[in-house]
């Protein structure tokens, strides 16, 4: 029992750790309706900022964080700028490319200007573990976890307002939000920016568990998992997904893993992607298309 | 017709609201779309732009709107004045900032969005939240169909909600030129009857200059002031709309002649071949 | 020009409807063949065997999943889990005994079989989702090819070809490897070429376009679905099986890794989605761009011209490579073939500009 | 020109062996650069051709067919990909390629793969080896339990069947436990070991996912002195876990970590001192540095003994037979003595073990190998396979 | 208008009998009873929202009907996904039009022809032996719609960038090249002004007698309706609110409340 319900508990932190790669790939989806899978090489190149801030530039971490959430913020418009703009009304597959492209720019950017080799980031979490019963729940992760809902909070309250609402439009319709005034640009930038902050949090808190390098940026199909089962365009659905793909990718391999002998834990993840695409396409809060016959 | 009609800029007393001057747009770099288009709009005006299928009208309001750019085409000559602004430097956004609306052919609602956000959604940043009450109220009083079902999914609205809720989206901006590409595209009569009263509602008590795009000719010329003529992407007439609803050709082509169409004994513009003999 | 187009008419349906109905064309295609039977007799070893070689079976690959991206419009980011079927089936008939051309057709069949059991799973879906369980599917095979000792090979996880023969052929020499792939690229090219013009590329077109007006003509759209990634998963585990016996002489798992994947989804949108020659043009991109840079960036460093660190030196490349992609995309999103045409229609119209007004 | 000899270093430094290839990459022309200041060989010097190959095989390849028309007589790919799809072709083509801590642990058999170095302790010598210093430190394996955490590929499973058969010999106790790769988060799979309570842990994974070992084994209250990890544990990573938190854990070493060596001292003097030198200098004398450096060392080593016995130029044919003259060649104590034969192309399958004390790797054993008898039935085993397959 | 006995009429070749589809809560329509006789071309007209889409869409397997039965020459087909009613000799057209953007006007044509051929990827391999003389016969059959609606100048444009006119034509061509026997049409004069619309009328008349077509029309371009059609019904809210001849519903008040407006007299 305690077994199952450490595997439980950290399982579901590690998701919401998960949930904050997913995050950003969710603010992006929301209003510009494009499916970023640069996301996790964002996440490396926040999390190199951070490391490049901190150790290089000798500023304390948490300035380095903040200053980092800045700059992957301009980064974010960046992007825009210089290449979704050109996109818009392109199939989705050249935007999924074209995501694609930028991730393969990314991992070279950030290993080739800052070093290959993995780079350390302590935030000075503790390692021994929480202990409640028989049960260790990971700091590191506990953290994590508190941070990513904090940040899906924020997000839930900024779709809420005005501005929020013109970033919805504009996931529907680009041409008729330009048509009533709303500028797209601006929107897409904005969401590309947010999501920049979000890497910057997954980023740091990931790579001070492991070490800074390009491996950061295989979060992604976690991210992609969680994503697809939320919703490509629910914030709430990353947290609730989040937790669901977390404690099955957690409790499913503890148990099974020890029959089959081997890491099962992408194997539930890729299931969980392959039955909601067959089951329900849309994820549990994601919205269904219109289509009409 | 005449051909040389597009020649002479039309002249009204009023003063204008947009001048368009021998415009050309290219779609694709390839094809000419819009060959030396130029019209006039003044304040308070309504206008009318007929033209047969793939004439031009869509292309030209999209000239207007700065809304080519997504459909791969360009502006290769002339210019359009927006009170006495050259618009060409501006985005799209931009000219609806400075009261230039476009209500899309197709309506194109935000679907996913209920009514009310797809209101929300157009209302400008830069004013307070009592104008937008003020401004919302009033497109209920236009249209209180949207008030009842503004809380449903906009995608599932009726054609002819949605064709009120582009409309009222629209008016949220709170535009000097209302431009509506074929409002009555597709809407049982009784809608198109209502929906072309509340243009003339709003034209008339707002003074908003509304340029209209009409494939039905008849309901666009009763209510227009003035009217142009598009064929093959050239202005072929223009004039006061009393006087184009007398003209014969309008009224074979536009109009249906004088009284009604005898469908069964409509013409052969060409000689038919039996097939499948 | 040598392009003309007057004093070309078609007085038959027949011609009307060949391949290239324009005579340069034809005779371009004739020259470029033989130029590529030829090959053996003029390139050196290193030509034939590091890049025309493998740029032949690639392009084979890229045609296949252009048939399922491009005509029928089912987008696959798992299409290297395909080739490792055909590649890991191919092996293993041949190990078991059976004759290499059988094992091609196994290959093929194993592939076609389980490519459509993971398609007939995403049927319901397009576009994003489609990507998404696709690249589920691809993560689904390494883990069995990994976790399965008996598919993989034991604890070195590779599997070497053993020697066969093709049509009596031995397949060893460079040149005969280098035939046995030009036959499947040029089998696979009139292939997907027919299939675009008759028929069965009409309705997977028509599928692709509008499932829902397809199937109210007659198209059943999911057999059609269907028998696209059959098709084109049957095509893609056999040129697996080439790539493995003609190029790699071996197999890893890592040959047919998720990135493979890409860089087939690459070599698709790059040269063109749908295109023909587009999938060979995106091929030679893709796969000559990374060696090309590197090649390029380690001249210039060895020259002095570029002194940086040599980690540095090593990421170059690849973010070259994929400042590339985006700008492709960006500029020319209907890839090489595009600018290709382009090329072809300025001499087609050629003293005029504009082909229509 | 055959007064230059040219080794081909295509190497992966943009995908999955990043960690290490910067590193030890520069560790290799740092010491080909010294021995061409020190002159050379009778005036030959040795020229390095670099490339990327981003573990791509198809990449690795072209790179490879490149290297030979430049008449390059060895070849290390420092990517297992990579290294096994040239096997077919390094054999054929009679160059010599070195394979250290990577490729096909079963080419120490150097009948069947004449060309194939892999020159340093096989992943299943490494863990026996790590076997032997358990049985040592708690006198016996006789009922212990040991659990093999590893990456879920087929690197971390090598070493599983010696482990097995070691474990029924000595009657310990042996569970094997999963996580996905690469490595990033390992939760589920600790919280199974915590329960499991073994003895000692060995880890078996790369990169980022090591320093995630050590730290769910530390948090899961597994001593770090009972954490033991293959050879891909390096200074970074136990700073990733934390420099004081990592204290006491153990790796196998295949080559001597720092610079109090003579040939390091040369470096230093001739190569790093005149600005010659190919990187960061604060790489020297890394773990994986000195892994670089002692390859060449014993590559430059063999190509004098090929000169010296067949003059001429180097072909890799002169090459092998060099390699296969190296005896007892310790790269002036920077590395176990190692022997090439025929048939042994291991070298006998030496390292030591090394605890990290805060600040740095320190030995706390000699150079020894172990239970190379199962260890050779394993190769003998595969090689066999291998043949059979052609 | 004596509905309720039309179904059992003789030469009914399409009803629906107590035909209900829901939408979630919404009830899109609720119990529709039609008979449409063999060679007829039947108006279905009401306001926007009122069901006439989803009717067709019920009738053609798209969606189809939770209950009642649809039966066409005999048969029941409320079961049959579309390509099967295809098959049965249905063709259609769509409010929106659906044409296959990435191909030429001939080949979207050429594919109205699917269910006439024998489509396989072996058979393209061995085009020359297998598959070029069906493609040619086929070719032969679509040129005469191509004739007959008079879209030679565009044959070979792509359809996307032919204006909207020649695309519901091109639509219409595709629907005929399947040789259906009942026909039906979606609002095929939407967004035309009166010279199209003449046009569109004249196309429809000949194909109807060419083909020998029972049609099922509808449209909101009510001079059309009263024009053409020999039988019209009015659908309003998921129900039938009027039936009979043209000039008879639209006088009938709850469609002229409903539908028509109150100024308009379109007859
Ligand atoms: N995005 C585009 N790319 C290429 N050609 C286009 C594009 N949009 C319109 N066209 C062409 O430009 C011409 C004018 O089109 P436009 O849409 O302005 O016509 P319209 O008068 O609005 O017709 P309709 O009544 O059908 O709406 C047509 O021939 C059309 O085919
Ligand atoms: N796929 C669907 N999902 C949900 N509701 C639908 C769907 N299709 C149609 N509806 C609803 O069913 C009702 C009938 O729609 P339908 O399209 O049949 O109307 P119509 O009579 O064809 O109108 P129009 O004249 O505007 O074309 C509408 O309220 C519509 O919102
Ligand atoms: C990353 C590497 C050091 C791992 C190992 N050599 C392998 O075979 O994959
Ligand atoms: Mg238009
Ligand atoms: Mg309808």
């Amino acid at each position: 029992m305690a077994y199952f319900l450490e595997l439980l508990f950290n399982g579901a932190l590690t998701g919401l750790m998960y949930s904050l790669t997913a995050l950003g790939i969710v603010l992006i989806y929301k209003s510009a309706g494009v499916p970023n899978l640069a996301q996790g090489a964002m996440v490396m190149i926040g999390a190199y900022v951070v490391w490049m801030l901190a150790s290089m530039a000798d500023l304390p971490l948490y300035a380095a964080i903040a200053l980092a959430a800045v700059g992957m913020f301009g980064f974010g418009l960046l992007a825009e700028r210089l290449l979704l703009r050109k996109m818009v009304g392109q199939p989705i597959i050249m935007i999924v490319m074209l995501t694609l492209g930028l991730e393969i720019f990314l991992r070279g950017l950030g290993p080739g200007l800052l070093g290959a080799s993995p780079k350390s980031l302590d935030l000075g979490i503790p390692l021994t573990p929480v202990i409640i019963g028989d049960v260790f729940i990971n700091r590191d992760y506990l953290v994590g976890g508190i941070v990513a809902m904090i940040l899906v909070g924020l997000s839930l309250l900024f779709f809420r307002t005005r501005l929020g609402t013109k970033l919805r439009a504009v996931s529907d319709d680009h041409v008729s939000s330009w048509s009533v005034g709303i500028s797209v640009e601006r929107a897409v930038g904005i969401s590309w920016g947010l999501a920049g902050i979000s890497a910057v949090a997954a980023g740091t808190l990931w790579g001070s568990v492991q070490g800074v390098d390009w491996t950061l940026s295989t979060l992604l199909f976690p991210a992609v998992a969680v994503v697809i089962l939320g919703g490509l365009d629910s914030i709430i659905g990353v947290l609730v997904a989040g937790l669901i793909v977390g404690i099955l990718g957690s409790v499913i391999p503890g148990y099974v893993d020890p029959i089959v002998g081997g890491g099962t834990r992408d194997v539930v993840t890729s299931l969980i992607i392959l039955f909601t695409i067959m089951i329900r396409p849309h994820g549990i809060f994601g919205r269904e298309d219109i289509e009409r016959v | 017709m005449t051909a040389d009609a597009a020649e002479t800029t039309p002249t009204t007393a009023t003063q204008s609201v947009l001048t368009m001057s021998n415009v050309e747009v290219v779609y694709d770099k390839v094809f000419l779309a819009i060959k030396g288009v130029s019209l006039e709009v003044g304040q308070g005006q309504m206008v009318a732009l007929l033209g047969g299928n793939g004439a031009g009208k869509s292309t030209t309001l999209k000239t207007i709107s700065g809304l080519l750019a997504p459909e791969r085409g360009e502006v290769t000559r002339g210019q359009v004045h927006f009170m006495g602004e050259d618009l060409a430097p501006l985005g799209p956004s931009q000219r609806v900032d400075r009261g230039l609306v476009h209500v899309l052919e197709g309506r194109r609602i935000f679907g996913h969005l209920t009514p009310e956000d797809n209101l929300l959604a157009a209302f400008s940043l830069k004013s307070d939240r009592r104008r937008y009450q003020q401004l919302r109220d009033q497109v209920y009083t236009y249209f209180p169909r949207l008030k009842e079902r503004a809380r449903t999914k906009a995608g599932y609205l009726s054609g002819g909600e949605q064709q009120m809720l582009a409309i009222g989206r629209a008016l949220m901006t709170e535009p000097q030129l209302l431009m509506l590409d074929e409002p009555s595209l597709g809407l049982a009569p009784v809608l198109v009857e209502e929906i072309f009263s509340i243009i003339r509602e709003i034209n008339a008590n707002e003074g908003v200059s509304v340029l209209l795009v009409e494939q039905n000719a008849a309901a666009a010329l009763e209510i227009a002031h003035h009217a142009y003529l598009v064929e093959n992407g050239h202005i072929v007439m223009t004039g006061e709309a009393d006087v184009l609803r007398q003209n014969p050709d309008v009224q074979e082509f536009y109009l249906g002649g004088a009284g009604k169409v005898d469908y069964h004994n409509v013409k052969h513009y060409r000689r038919r071949k039996r097939w499948l003999a | 020009m040598f392009y003309r187009l007057s004093g070309v008419h078609h007085t038959r349906y027949e011609t009307a409807r060949r391949l290239w109905p324009v005579p340069a064309d034809r005779w371009q295609v004739w020259i470029l063949l033989a130029l590529a039977v030829a090959a053996p007799l003029y390139m050196s070893d290193l030509y034939l065997s590091s890049y025309m070689l493998p740029w032949l079976v690639w392009s084979a690959a890229a045609l296949s999943l252009t048939l399922l991206m491009g005509v029928a419009g089912q987008l696959h980011f798992g299409f290297a889990a395909v080739m490792a079927i055909g590649a890991y089936s191919s092996i293993h008939i041949v190990r078991a005994g059976w004759p290499f051309e059988i094992a091609l057709i196994g290959a093929g069949l194993t592939a076609a079989f389980i490519g459509c059991l993971f398609g007939a799973a995403a049927l319901r879906v397009k576009g994003l989702y489609l990507v998404m369980a696709t690249l589920a599917m691809q993560y689904l095979v390494d883990w069995v090819i990994i976790n399965v000792p008996a598919i993989s090979g034991g604890a070195q996880a590779t599997l070497q070809t053993p020697d066969v023969t093709f049509l009596f052929v031995p397949m060893q020499s460079d040149a005969a490897l280098y035939y046995g792939a030009l036959l499947w690229a040029v089998i696979v090219t009139l292939l997907v070429l027919n299939i675009k013009r008759t028929s069965f590329g009409r309705a997977l077109v028509a599928v692709r376009d509008k499932d829902y007006a397809a199937s109210i003509i007659g198209v059943n759209s999911f057999k059609y679905k269907l028998l696209a990634f059959f098709t084109s998963s049957f095509l893609g585990g056999v040129s697996g099986a080439v790539l493995a016996f003609c190029y790699y002489q071996a197999v890893t798992p890592e040959q047919f890794g998720f990135n493979v994947s890409i860089q087939l989804v690459a070599m698709v949108l790059v040269g063109g989605l749908g295109s023909v020659i587009g999938a060979y043009l995106g091929a030679g991109f893709v796969l000559l761009a990374p060696i090309f840079l590197t090649n390029m960036v380690a001249y210039a460093a060895i020259q002095g011209w570029l002194t940086v660190s040599s980690n540095l030196l090593a990421h170059i490349p690849l973010m070259a490579y994929g400042a590339l992609i985006i700008g492709f995309l960006l500029f020319e999103p209907l890839g090489l073939a595009k600018i290709y045409d382009n090329i072809r229609k300025y001499f087609l119209v050629w003293p005029f500009r504009h082909s229509r007004s | 020109d055959n007064d230059t000899i040219k080794f081909a270093l295509l190497q992966d430094f943009t995908a999955v062996y990043t960690f290490l290839t910067d590193e030890y990459n520069q560790g290799q022309r740092d010491y080909l650069r010294l021995i061409n200041e020190e002159g050379g060989l009778d005036g030959r010097t040795f020229e390095a051709l670099v490339r990327d190959t981003g573990n791509e095989p198809q990449r690795g390849l072209e790179a490879y067919n490149r290297a030979r028309r430049e008449g390059a007589v060895l070849v290390d790919f420092l990517s297992t990909p990579v290294s096994r799809a040239a096997v077919n072709r390094v054999l054929n083509d009679e160059i010599v390629m070195i394979t250290a801590l990577h490729g096909r642990g079963d080419a120490s058999d150097g009948t069947t793969f004449p060309y194939i170095f892999p020159l340093m302790a096989t992943y299943w010598s490494q863990a026996t080896l790590l076997a032997e210093y358990i049985e040592k430190e708690e006198g016996g394996l006789e009922g212990k339990r040991i659990a093999h955490v590893y990456i879920d590929s087929p690197f971390g499973r090598e070493p599983v069947p010696v482990l097995e058969e070691l474990a029924d010999r000595k009657g310990f106790e042996l569970r094997t436990f999963a996580y996905p790769s690469p490595g990033n988060e390992q939760s589920s799979t600790w919280s199974d070991v915590r329960r499991y309570q073994p003895d000692h842990v060995l880890i078996w994974g790369a990169g980022g996912g090591q320093a995630v070992s050590v730290r769910e084994a530390i948090r899961n209250g597994i001593d770090p002195s009972n954490i033991l990890s293959v050879v891909w544990l390096a200074e970074t990573d136990a700073r990733t876990v934390g420099a004081d938190r990592a204290k006491g854990v153990k790796r196998f070493e295949a080559v001597a970590t720092g610079t109090d060596y003579p040939i390091m001292e040369r470096i230093r003097e001739k190569v790093l001192d005149a600005g010659l030198g190919t990187g960061d200098e604060e790489n020297v004398g890394t773990t994986y540095y000195n892994i670089g450096v002692a390859t060449m060392a014993m590559a430059v080593e063999a190509a004098r003994l090929a000169l010296e016995e067949h003059g001429g130029e180097l072909t890799g044919e002169k090459l092998r037979d060099g390699f296969r003259m190296l005896e007892d060649y310790d790269a002036e104590g920077m590395m176990p003595p190692v022997t090439f034969t025929e048939d042994d192309h291991q070298g006998g399958g030496y390292g030591r073990v090394s605890e990290w004390n805060g600040e740095e790797w320190e030995p706390i054993t000699d150079w020894y190998a172990a239970y190379q008898d199962i260890v050779w039935e394993e190769i003998e085993k595969d090689a066999a396979g291998f043949r059979e397959g052609r | 208008m004596d509905t309720t006995d039309q179904t059992t009429h003789d030469g009914v070749t399409l009803a629906c009998e107590q035909v209900v589809r829901r939408f979630g809560g919404l009830k899109a329509l609720k119990g529709i009873d039609l008979g449409i006789r063999q060679g007829e071309i039947f108006g279905l007209v009401g306001p926007n929202g009122s069901g006439k889409t989803t009717l067709v869409n019920a009738v053609t397997g798209f969606y189809p009907p939770q209950e009642g039965r649809i039966v066409f020459e005999g048969a029941a087909i409320n079961h049959l996904k579309p390509y099967q009613v295809a098959a049965r000799g249905i063709a259609r057209t769509f409010q929106n039009v659906a044409l296959f953007k990435g191909m030429s006007v001939l080949d979207n044509i050429l594919l109205g022809r699917h269910i006439f051929m024998r489509p396989s990827a072996l058979a393209s391999l061995f085009y020359w032996w297998w598959a070029q003389k069906e493609e040619v016969a086929h070719r032969r059959q679509v040129e005469e719609i191509i004739d007959l609606l008079q879209l030679e100048s565009v044959r070979d444009e792509p359809v996307d960038v032919i204006p909207l006119g020649m695309q519901k034509r091109v639509e219409l061509a595709r629907a005929l090249a399947a040789e259906p026997r009942f026909l039906i049409l979606d609002e095929p004069m939407a967004g035309m002004n009166q010279e199209e619309k003449e046009y569109m009328v004249r196309f429809i008349l000949d194909a109807q007698e060419a083909l020998n077509l029972t049609i099922l029309l509808i449209e909101h371009h009510m001079d059309v309706v009263t024009a053409i059609c020999d039988r019209v019904a009015v659908l309003n809210n998921g129900e039938k609110i009027a039936e009979g001849t043209a000039r008879d519903a639209i006088k009938d008040p709850a469609v002229v409340a409903a539908y028509i407006g109150k100024s308009n007299d379109a007859a």
